[in-house]
Protein backbone atom coordinates (compact mmCIF):
# COMPACT_ATOMS: atom_id res chain seq x y z
CA UNK A 1 0.00 0.00 0.00
CA UNK A 2 0.98 3.65 -0.70
CA UNK A 3 2.38 5.51 2.45
CA UNK A 4 -0.18 7.75 3.82
CA UNK A 5 0.78 11.64 4.12
CA UNK A 6 -0.38 13.43 6.75
CA UNK A 7 0.30 16.95 6.93
CA UNK A 8 0.01 20.28 9.50
CA UNK A 9 -2.28 22.95 8.09
CA UNK A 10 -2.05 26.30 9.78
CA UNK A 11 -5.02 29.10 9.00
CA UNK A 12 -4.57 32.77 9.82
CA UNK A 13 -6.41 35.75 9.59
CA UNK A 14 -9.87 35.17 7.87
CA UNK A 15 -8.83 31.26 7.12
CA UNK A 16 -8.96 30.74 11.28
CA UNK A 17 -11.92 32.86 11.72
CA UNK A 18 -13.85 30.61 9.10
CA UNK A 19 -12.65 27.39 10.64
CA UNK A 20 -12.42 28.84 13.93
CA UNK A 21 -8.92 26.94 14.27
CA UNK A 22 -5.33 27.62 14.33
CA UNK A 23 -4.27 24.78 12.99
CA UNK A 24 -5.73 20.94 11.81
CA UNK A 25 -3.83 17.35 10.85
CA UNK A 26 -5.11 16.60 7.79
CA UNK A 27 -4.64 12.96 6.52
CA UNK A 28 -3.88 13.09 2.58
CA UNK A 29 -3.78 10.90 -0.52
CA UNK A 30 -0.34 10.44 -1.97
CA UNK A 31 0.31 12.98 -4.72
CA UNK A 32 -1.78 15.32 -3.44
CA UNK A 33 -1.05 19.06 -4.09
CA UNK A 34 -1.44 22.02 -2.05
CA UNK A 35 -4.42 22.81 -4.58
CA UNK A 36 -6.08 19.10 -4.10
CA UNK A 37 -5.27 19.82 -0.01
CA UNK A 38 -7.56 23.32 -0.78
CA UNK A 39 -10.09 21.31 -2.21
CA UNK A 40 -10.69 18.83 0.55
CA UNK A 41 -10.28 21.67 2.84
CA UNK A 42 -13.68 22.90 1.23
CA UNK A 43 -15.35 19.87 2.01
CA UNK A 44 -14.50 20.46 6.02
CA UNK A 45 -15.10 24.49 5.59
CA UNK A 46 -17.55 25.35 2.79
CA UNK A 47 -17.31 29.13 3.99
CA UNK A 48 -13.62 29.08 3.26
CA UNK A 49 -15.32 29.44 -0.62
CA UNK A 50 -15.36 32.81 0.66
CA UNK A 51 -11.58 34.02 0.41
CA UNK A 52 -10.44 30.45 -2.00
CA UNK A 53 -9.75 32.57 -4.72
CA UNK A 54 -7.53 35.25 -2.64
CA UNK A 55 -5.18 32.84 -0.58
CA UNK A 56 -1.67 31.68 -1.48
CA UNK A 57 -0.29 28.57 0.33
CA UNK A 58 3.33 28.24 2.31
CA UNK A 59 5.14 24.93 2.28
CA UNK A 60 7.31 24.63 5.66
CA UNK A 61 7.00 28.55 5.77
CA UNK A 62 8.06 29.33 2.15
CA UNK A 63 5.41 30.45 -0.09
CA UNK A 64 4.57 27.74 -3.06
CA UNK A 65 2.66 27.23 -6.07
CA UNK A 66 -0.76 25.39 -5.79
CA UNK A 67 1.24 22.54 -7.35
CA UNK A 68 3.59 21.77 -4.91
CA UNK A 69 3.14 18.11 -4.02
CA UNK A 70 2.75 17.54 -0.26
CA UNK A 71 5.09 15.02 1.88
CA UNK A 72 4.48 13.34 4.69
CA UNK A 73 4.85 15.78 7.55
CA UNK A 74 4.69 19.04 5.72
CA UNK A 75 3.54 22.04 7.12
CA UNK A 76 0.86 24.00 4.77
CA UNK A 77 -0.38 27.55 5.50
CA UNK A 78 -3.32 28.67 4.03
CA UNK A 79 -2.35 32.56 3.94
CA UNK A 80 -4.96 35.40 3.21
CA UNK A 81 -4.15 38.49 1.42
CA UNK A 82 -1.56 39.94 3.38
CA UNK A 83 -1.91 43.33 5.30
CA UNK A 84 1.18 43.69 7.69
CA UNK A 85 2.75 47.30 7.94
CA UNK B 1 9.91 37.81 20.78
CA UNK B 2 11.50 36.43 18.19
CA UNK B 3 15.18 37.70 17.89
CA UNK B 4 17.68 36.77 14.67
CA UNK B 5 20.87 36.36 15.74
CA UNK B 6 23.19 38.59 13.35
CA UNK B 7 25.25 40.84 14.98
CA UNK B 8 24.39 44.32 13.60
CA UNK B 9 20.91 43.60 12.92
CA UNK B 10 17.93 42.98 14.91
CA UNK B 11 14.50 41.83 13.95
CA UNK B 12 11.79 41.29 16.48
CA UNK B 13 7.87 40.26 16.11
CA UNK B 14 6.85 41.39 19.68
CA UNK B 15 3.99 39.05 21.39
CA UNK B 16 0.38 40.33 21.92
CA UNK B 17 0.99 40.25 25.22
CA UNK B 18 4.04 43.08 25.02
CA UNK B 19 3.51 46.61 25.58
CA UNK B 20 4.32 49.32 22.90
CA UNK B 21 7.48 48.87 20.80
CA UNK B 22 10.47 50.42 22.35
CA UNK B 23 11.67 52.39 19.50
CA UNK B 24 14.63 54.18 21.21
CA UNK B 25 15.71 50.62 21.70
CA UNK B 26 15.67 50.39 17.97
CA UNK B 27 17.17 53.65 17.68
CA UNK B 28 19.98 53.04 20.38
CA UNK B 29 20.53 49.43 18.49
CA UNK B 30 21.59 51.62 14.97
CA UNK B 31 23.26 54.26 16.22
CA UNK B 32 26.92 53.72 15.08
CA UNK B 33 29.80 55.92 15.47
CA UNK B 34 30.44 55.09 12.34
CA UNK B 35 27.39 56.00 10.46
CA UNK B 36 26.46 59.36 9.18
CA UNK B 37 22.63 58.80 8.80
CA UNK B 38 19.75 56.76 10.98
CA UNK B 39 16.85 57.32 8.96
CA UNK B 40 13.25 55.37 10.58
CA UNK B 41 10.00 54.62 9.52
CA UNK B 42 7.19 54.06 11.95
CA UNK B 43 3.74 52.92 11.14
CA UNK B 44 1.29 53.82 13.51
CA UNK B 45 -2.32 53.14 13.88
CA UNK B 46 -4.90 55.52 12.05
CA UNK B 47 -8.01 57.03 13.99
CA UNK B 48 -9.97 56.87 10.11
CA UNK B 49 -10.35 55.07 7.45
CA UNK B 50 -12.12 55.93 4.00
CA UNK B 51 -13.75 58.26 7.17
CA UNK B 52 -14.87 54.97 9.27
CA UNK B 53 -13.90 55.75 13.07
CA UNK B 54 -11.31 53.11 13.45
CA UNK B 55 -11.17 51.86 17.09
CA UNK B 56 -7.88 49.63 16.93
CA UNK B 57 -5.83 47.33 15.11
CA UNK B 58 -5.52 43.85 15.93
CA UNK B 59 -2.52 42.11 14.13
CA UNK B 60 -1.65 38.60 13.92
CA UNK B 61 1.58 36.54 12.10
CA UNK B 62 2.68 33.71 10.99
CA UNK B 63 5.72 34.27 13.17
CA UNK B 64 8.50 32.11 12.20
CA UNK B 65 7.76 32.63 8.43
CA UNK B 66 7.64 36.44 9.39
CA UNK B 67 10.61 36.59 10.68
CA UNK B 68 12.60 34.26 8.13
CA UNK B 69 11.51 36.30 5.56
CA UNK B 70 12.37 39.89 7.33
CA UNK B 71 15.96 38.50 7.56
CA UNK B 72 16.25 37.83 4.36
CA UNK B 73 14.72 41.23 3.33
CA UNK B 74 17.21 43.07 6.00
CA UNK B 75 20.07 40.50 3.95
CA UNK B 76 18.56 41.88 0.46
CA UNK B 77 19.12 45.49 1.63
CA UNK B 78 22.62 45.12 2.72
CA UNK B 79 23.00 43.48 -0.33
CA UNK B 80 21.99 46.81 -2.20
CA UNK B 81 22.98 49.57 -0.16
CA UNK B 82 25.98 50.21 2.24
CA UNK B 83 24.21 49.79 5.76
CA UNK B 84 26.32 49.23 9.16
CA UNK B 85 22.88 48.15 11.15
CA UNK B 86 19.03 47.94 10.77
CA UNK B 87 16.26 47.12 13.55
CA UNK B 88 12.93 45.68 12.60
CA UNK B 89 9.85 45.07 15.06
CA UNK B 90 6.71 44.28 14.07
CA UNK B 91 3.84 44.49 17.24
CA UNK B 92 1.18 42.12 17.55
CA UNK B 93 -1.77 41.68 18.70
CA UNK B 94 -4.25 44.96 19.48
CA UNK B 95 -2.38 48.13 18.56
CA UNK B 96 -4.56 51.12 19.74
CA UNK B 97 -4.27 54.75 17.85
CA UNK B 98 -1.30 56.57 17.27
CA UNK B 99 0.84 53.90 18.67
CA UNK B 100 3.31 51.71 16.18
CA UNK B 101 2.95 48.61 14.49
CA UNK B 102 5.79 48.39 13.12
CA UNK B 103 9.29 50.19 13.43
CA UNK B 104 12.11 49.99 10.91
CA UNK B 105 15.65 51.83 11.69
CA UNK B 106 18.76 52.23 9.66
CA UNK B 107 21.53 53.56 9.77
CA UNK B 108 24.61 54.38 7.03
CA UNK B 109 27.76 56.09 6.20
CA UNK B 110 25.22 57.96 4.23
CA UNK B 111 22.45 59.38 4.28
CA UNK B 112 20.66 58.09 0.93
CA UNK B 113 21.69 54.24 1.95
CA UNK B 114 19.87 54.64 5.29
CA UNK B 115 16.85 56.30 3.36
CA UNK B 116 16.45 53.66 0.18
CA UNK B 117 17.33 50.94 2.95
CA UNK B 118 14.37 51.80 5.01
CA UNK B 119 12.08 52.33 2.55
CA UNK B 120 12.36 49.50 0.91
CA UNK B 121 11.94 47.31 4.12
CA UNK B 122 8.73 49.01 4.47
CA UNK B 123 7.57 48.32 0.74
CA UNK B 124 8.81 44.58 1.15
CA UNK B 125 7.08 43.96 4.88
CA UNK B 126 3.76 45.41 3.04
CA UNK B 127 4.31 43.06 0.04
CA UNK B 128 5.16 39.88 1.01
CA UNK B 129 5.49 38.78 5.27
CA UNK B 130 2.72 36.99 6.15
CA UNK B 131 1.11 39.55 8.99
CA UNK B 132 -2.29 40.19 8.86
CA UNK B 133 -4.45 43.07 10.53
CA UNK B 134 -7.69 43.08 11.06
CA UNK B 135 -9.39 47.20 11.43
CA UNK B 136 -12.12 47.63 14.07
CA UNK B 137 -14.52 50.44 13.91
CA UNK B 138 -17.26 50.78 16.33
CA UNK B 139 -19.60 48.61 13.83
CA UNK B 140 -17.75 46.13 12.52
CA UNK B 141 -14.95 44.63 11.51
CA UNK B 142 -12.77 43.94 8.31
CA UNK B 143 -9.35 42.49 8.04
CA UNK B 144 -7.82 44.70 5.30
CA UNK B 145 -5.57 43.67 2.16
CA UNK B 146 -2.06 45.54 1.61
CA UNK B 147 -3.65 46.72 -1.92
CA UNK B 148 0.15 48.42 -3.36
CA UNK C 1 16.43 77.72 20.55
CA UNK C 2 14.35 79.66 18.08
CA UNK C 3 10.89 78.21 17.59
CA UNK C 4 8.50 79.19 14.36
CA UNK C 5 5.15 79.33 15.69
CA UNK C 6 2.78 77.12 12.68
CA UNK C 7 1.05 74.90 14.84
CA UNK C 8 1.99 71.75 13.14
CA UNK C 9 5.53 72.68 12.44
CA UNK C 10 8.21 72.92 14.37
CA UNK C 11 11.82 74.62 13.72
CA UNK C 12 14.80 74.43 16.43
CA UNK C 13 17.96 75.71 15.89
CA UNK C 14 19.38 75.14 19.41
CA UNK C 15 22.41 77.28 20.78
CA UNK C 16 25.57 76.07 21.31
CA UNK C 17 25.40 75.98 25.44
CA UNK C 18 22.06 73.16 24.42
CA UNK C 19 23.29 69.25 25.30
CA UNK C 20 21.59 66.58 23.06
CA UNK C 21 19.00 67.17 20.59
CA UNK C 22 15.72 65.58 22.42
CA UNK C 23 14.78 63.29 19.47
CA UNK C 24 11.83 61.93 21.32
CA UNK C 25 10.29 65.52 22.03
CA UNK C 26 9.89 65.94 18.00
CA UNK C 27 9.23 62.74 17.37
CA UNK C 28 6.11 63.14 20.05
CA UNK C 29 5.47 66.60 18.07
CA UNK C 30 4.54 65.23 14.99
CA UNK C 31 2.92 62.08 16.63
CA UNK C 32 -0.86 62.35 14.89
CA UNK C 33 -4.16 60.08 15.78
CA UNK C 34 -4.89 60.77 11.69
CA UNK C 35 -1.21 59.80 10.44
CA UNK C 36 -0.54 56.36 9.49
CA UNK C 37 3.34 57.26 8.68
CA UNK C 38 6.13 58.42 10.79
CA UNK C 39 9.24 58.94 9.09
CA UNK C 40 12.33 60.66 10.34
CA UNK C 41 16.05 61.18 9.53
CA UNK C 42 19.35 61.44 12.15
CA UNK C 43 22.09 63.21 10.76
CA UNK C 44 25.15 62.17 12.98
CA UNK C 45 28.88 62.87 13.67
CA UNK C 46 30.95 60.14 11.75
CA UNK C 47 34.50 59.21 13.34
CA UNK C 48 35.97 59.20 10.22
CA UNK C 49 36.45 60.83 7.05
CA UNK C 50 38.71 60.13 4.20
CA UNK C 51 40.64 57.74 6.59
CA UNK C 52 41.18 60.51 9.44
CA UNK C 53 40.06 60.04 13.07
CA UNK C 54 37.54 62.77 13.50
CA UNK C 55 37.38 64.40 17.10
CA UNK C 56 34.08 66.06 17.42
CA UNK C 57 32.28 68.79 14.97
CA UNK C 58 31.41 72.23 15.05
CA UNK C 59 28.37 73.97 14.14
CA UNK C 60 27.76 77.41 13.41
CA UNK C 61 24.43 79.33 11.63
CA UNK C 62 23.29 82.47 10.32
CA UNK C 63 19.96 81.75 12.59
CA UNK C 64 17.28 83.97 11.68
CA UNK C 65 17.89 83.26 7.68
CA UNK C 66 18.50 79.86 8.70
CA UNK C 67 15.05 79.70 10.63
CA UNK C 68 12.94 81.52 7.69
CA UNK C 69 15.04 78.76 5.13
CA UNK C 70 13.83 76.16 7.40
CA UNK C 71 10.17 77.75 7.50
CA UNK C 72 10.22 77.93 3.42
CA UNK C 73 11.43 74.84 2.92
CA UNK C 74 8.77 72.52 5.09
CA UNK C 75 6.29 74.94 3.56
CA UNK C 76 7.60 73.98 0.55
CA UNK C 77 7.21 70.41 1.30
CA UNK C 78 3.50 70.97 2.64
CA UNK C 79 2.74 72.06 -1.06
CA UNK C 80 4.24 68.58 -2.44
CA UNK C 81 3.41 66.44 -0.32
CA UNK C 82 0.27 65.69 1.86
CA UNK C 83 1.32 66.31 5.22
CA UNK C 84 0.12 66.02 8.85
CA UNK C 85 3.03 67.30 11.15
CA UNK C 86 6.92 68.73 10.61
CA UNK C 87 9.25 69.15 13.23
CA UNK C 88 13.30 69.82 12.17
CA UNK C 89 15.98 70.87 14.34
CA UNK C 90 19.60 71.52 13.93
CA UNK C 91 22.24 71.71 17.05
CA UNK C 92 24.82 74.14 16.86
CA UNK C 93 28.04 74.47 18.27
CA UNK C 94 30.17 71.01 19.18
CA UNK C 95 28.63 67.82 18.50
CA UNK C 96 30.51 65.09 19.35
CA UNK C 97 31.08 61.54 17.82
CA UNK C 98 27.99 59.38 17.06
CA UNK C 99 25.17 62.15 17.98
CA UNK C 100 22.79 63.76 16.39
CA UNK C 101 23.34 67.25 14.50
CA UNK C 102 20.22 67.43 12.24
CA UNK C 103 16.88 65.88 13.04
CA UNK C 104 13.93 65.64 10.67
CA UNK C 105 10.34 63.95 11.56
CA UNK C 106 6.93 64.37 8.66
CA UNK C 107 3.98 62.70 9.75
CA UNK C 108 1.32 61.73 6.83
CA UNK C 109 -1.55 59.51 6.48
CA UNK C 110 0.60 57.63 3.75
CA UNK C 111 3.62 56.31 4.39
CA UNK C 112 4.69 57.66 0.45
CA UNK C 113 4.25 61.26 1.61
CA UNK C 114 6.45 60.60 5.24
CA UNK C 115 9.69 59.23 3.59
CA UNK C 116 9.58 62.00 0.42
CA UNK C 117 9.12 64.79 2.68
CA UNK C 118 11.94 63.78 5.52
CA UNK C 119 14.40 63.21 2.01
CA UNK C 120 13.43 66.75 0.67
CA UNK C 121 14.05 68.49 3.91
CA UNK C 122 17.51 67.23 4.16
CA UNK C 123 18.49 67.86 1.04
CA UNK C 124 17.51 71.31 0.84
CA UNK C 125 19.36 71.90 4.13
CA UNK C 126 22.28 70.71 2.61
CA UNK C 127 21.58 72.82 -0.11
CA UNK C 128 20.97 76.18 0.66
CA UNK C 129 20.37 76.76 4.90
CA UNK C 130 23.53 78.79 6.01
CA UNK C 131 25.15 76.68 8.16
CA UNK C 132 28.36 75.60 8.64
CA UNK C 133 30.46 72.83 9.59
CA UNK C 134 34.22 72.28 10.98
CA UNK C 135 35.36 69.41 11.14
CA UNK C 136 38.47 68.87 13.96
CA UNK C 137 40.59 66.14 13.80
CA UNK C 138 43.59 65.05 16.33
CA UNK C 139 45.67 67.16 13.73
CA UNK C 140 44.29 69.41 12.66
CA UNK C 141 40.71 70.70 11.59
CA UNK C 142 38.54 72.17 7.99
CA UNK C 143 35.70 73.61 7.33
CA UNK C 144 33.29 71.21 5.06
CA UNK C 145 31.66 72.14 2.27
CA UNK C 146 28.39 70.13 1.17
CA UNK C 147 29.06 68.93 -2.47
CA UNK C 148 25.80 67.30 -3.14
CA UNK D 1 25.87 115.57 -1.46
CA UNK D 2 24.83 112.08 -1.80
CA UNK D 3 23.30 110.04 0.84
CA UNK D 4 25.89 108.19 3.09
CA UNK D 5 25.23 104.49 2.56
CA UNK D 6 26.36 102.47 6.03
CA UNK D 7 25.76 98.74 6.48
CA UNK D 8 26.29 96.11 8.50
CA UNK D 9 28.61 92.81 7.27
CA UNK D 10 28.24 89.44 8.68
CA UNK D 11 31.26 87.13 8.16
CA UNK D 12 30.43 83.35 9.10
CA UNK D 13 32.87 79.89 9.35
CA UNK D 14 36.04 80.55 7.57
CA UNK D 15 35.33 84.47 6.79
CA UNK D 16 34.75 85.17 10.57
CA UNK D 17 38.11 83.12 11.59
CA UNK D 18 40.31 84.98 8.51
CA UNK D 19 38.09 88.63 9.89
CA UNK D 20 38.42 87.70 13.15
CA UNK D 21 35.48 89.23 13.68
CA UNK D 22 31.74 88.04 13.66
CA UNK D 23 30.32 91.48 11.77
CA UNK D 24 31.30 94.80 11.11
CA UNK D 25 30.20 98.14 10.39
CA UNK D 26 31.04 99.53 6.74
CA UNK D 27 30.26 103.25 4.61
CA UNK D 28 30.38 102.48 1.09
CA UNK D 29 30.17 104.76 -1.68
CA UNK D 30 26.41 105.48 -2.88
CA UNK D 31 25.10 102.46 -5.49
CA UNK D 32 27.82 100.04 -4.25
CA UNK D 33 26.66 96.69 -5.43
CA UNK D 34 27.69 93.47 -2.85
CA UNK D 35 30.76 92.78 -5.39
CA UNK D 36 31.93 96.52 -4.74
CA UNK D 37 31.88 95.91 -0.90
CA UNK D 38 33.85 92.37 -1.43
CA UNK D 39 36.10 94.94 -2.91
CA UNK D 40 36.47 97.36 0.02
CA UNK D 41 36.56 94.34 2.47
CA UNK D 42 39.38 92.68 0.53
CA UNK D 43 41.44 95.57 1.46
CA UNK D 44 40.73 95.88 4.82
CA UNK D 45 41.02 91.94 5.45
CA UNK D 46 43.46 90.79 2.41
CA UNK D 47 43.09 86.69 3.43
CA UNK D 48 39.72 86.97 2.56
CA UNK D 49 41.03 86.55 -0.85
CA UNK D 50 41.12 82.49 -0.12
CA UNK D 51 37.62 82.23 -0.20
CA UNK D 52 35.78 85.36 -2.38
CA UNK D 53 35.74 83.24 -5.08
CA UNK D 54 33.59 80.46 -3.19
CA UNK D 55 31.54 83.12 -1.05
CA UNK D 56 27.84 84.16 -2.06
CA UNK D 57 25.90 86.61 -0.53
CA UNK D 58 22.92 87.43 1.36
CA UNK D 59 20.96 90.54 1.91
CA UNK D 60 18.83 90.87 4.66
CA UNK D 61 18.39 86.85 4.96
CA UNK D 62 18.14 86.42 1.79
CA UNK D 63 20.33 85.17 -0.83
CA UNK D 64 21.52 88.01 -3.21
CA UNK D 65 23.77 88.03 -6.54
CA UNK D 66 27.08 89.95 -6.74
CA UNK D 67 25.37 92.95 -8.73
CA UNK D 68 22.66 93.98 -5.91
CA UNK D 69 22.43 97.76 -4.87
CA UNK D 70 23.50 98.52 -1.09
CA UNK D 71 20.73 100.58 0.57
CA UNK D 72 21.33 102.31 4.03
CA UNK D 73 21.35 100.37 6.86
CA UNK D 74 21.07 97.25 4.81
CA UNK D 75 22.47 93.53 6.45
CA UNK D 76 25.35 91.94 4.06
CA UNK D 77 26.05 88.03 5.21
CA UNK D 78 29.23 86.62 3.34
CA UNK D 79 28.45 83.03 3.27
CA UNK D 80 31.18 80.25 2.64
CA UNK D 81 30.33 76.98 1.14
CA UNK D 82 27.82 75.98 3.44
CA UNK D 83 28.18 72.54 5.41
CA UNK D 84 24.84 72.06 7.06
CA UNK D 85 23.05 69.05 8.33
Amino acid sequence: SEPSVKIEVLFFAKAREITGLPDISLQVPPSSSAGDCLKILLTKFPRLEEICNSIVFALNEEYAPDSIILKNGDELAIIPPISGG
Amino acid sequence: MTDVGESETLIEIVSPSSSTLDLNRYVNFVRDPAAGAIATFEGTTRDTFDGRRVVELRYEAYVPMATQLLAGICASARETWALRRIAVAHRLGTVPIGEASVFIAASAVHRADAMDACRFIIDEIKASVPIWKKEVYENGEVWKENKE
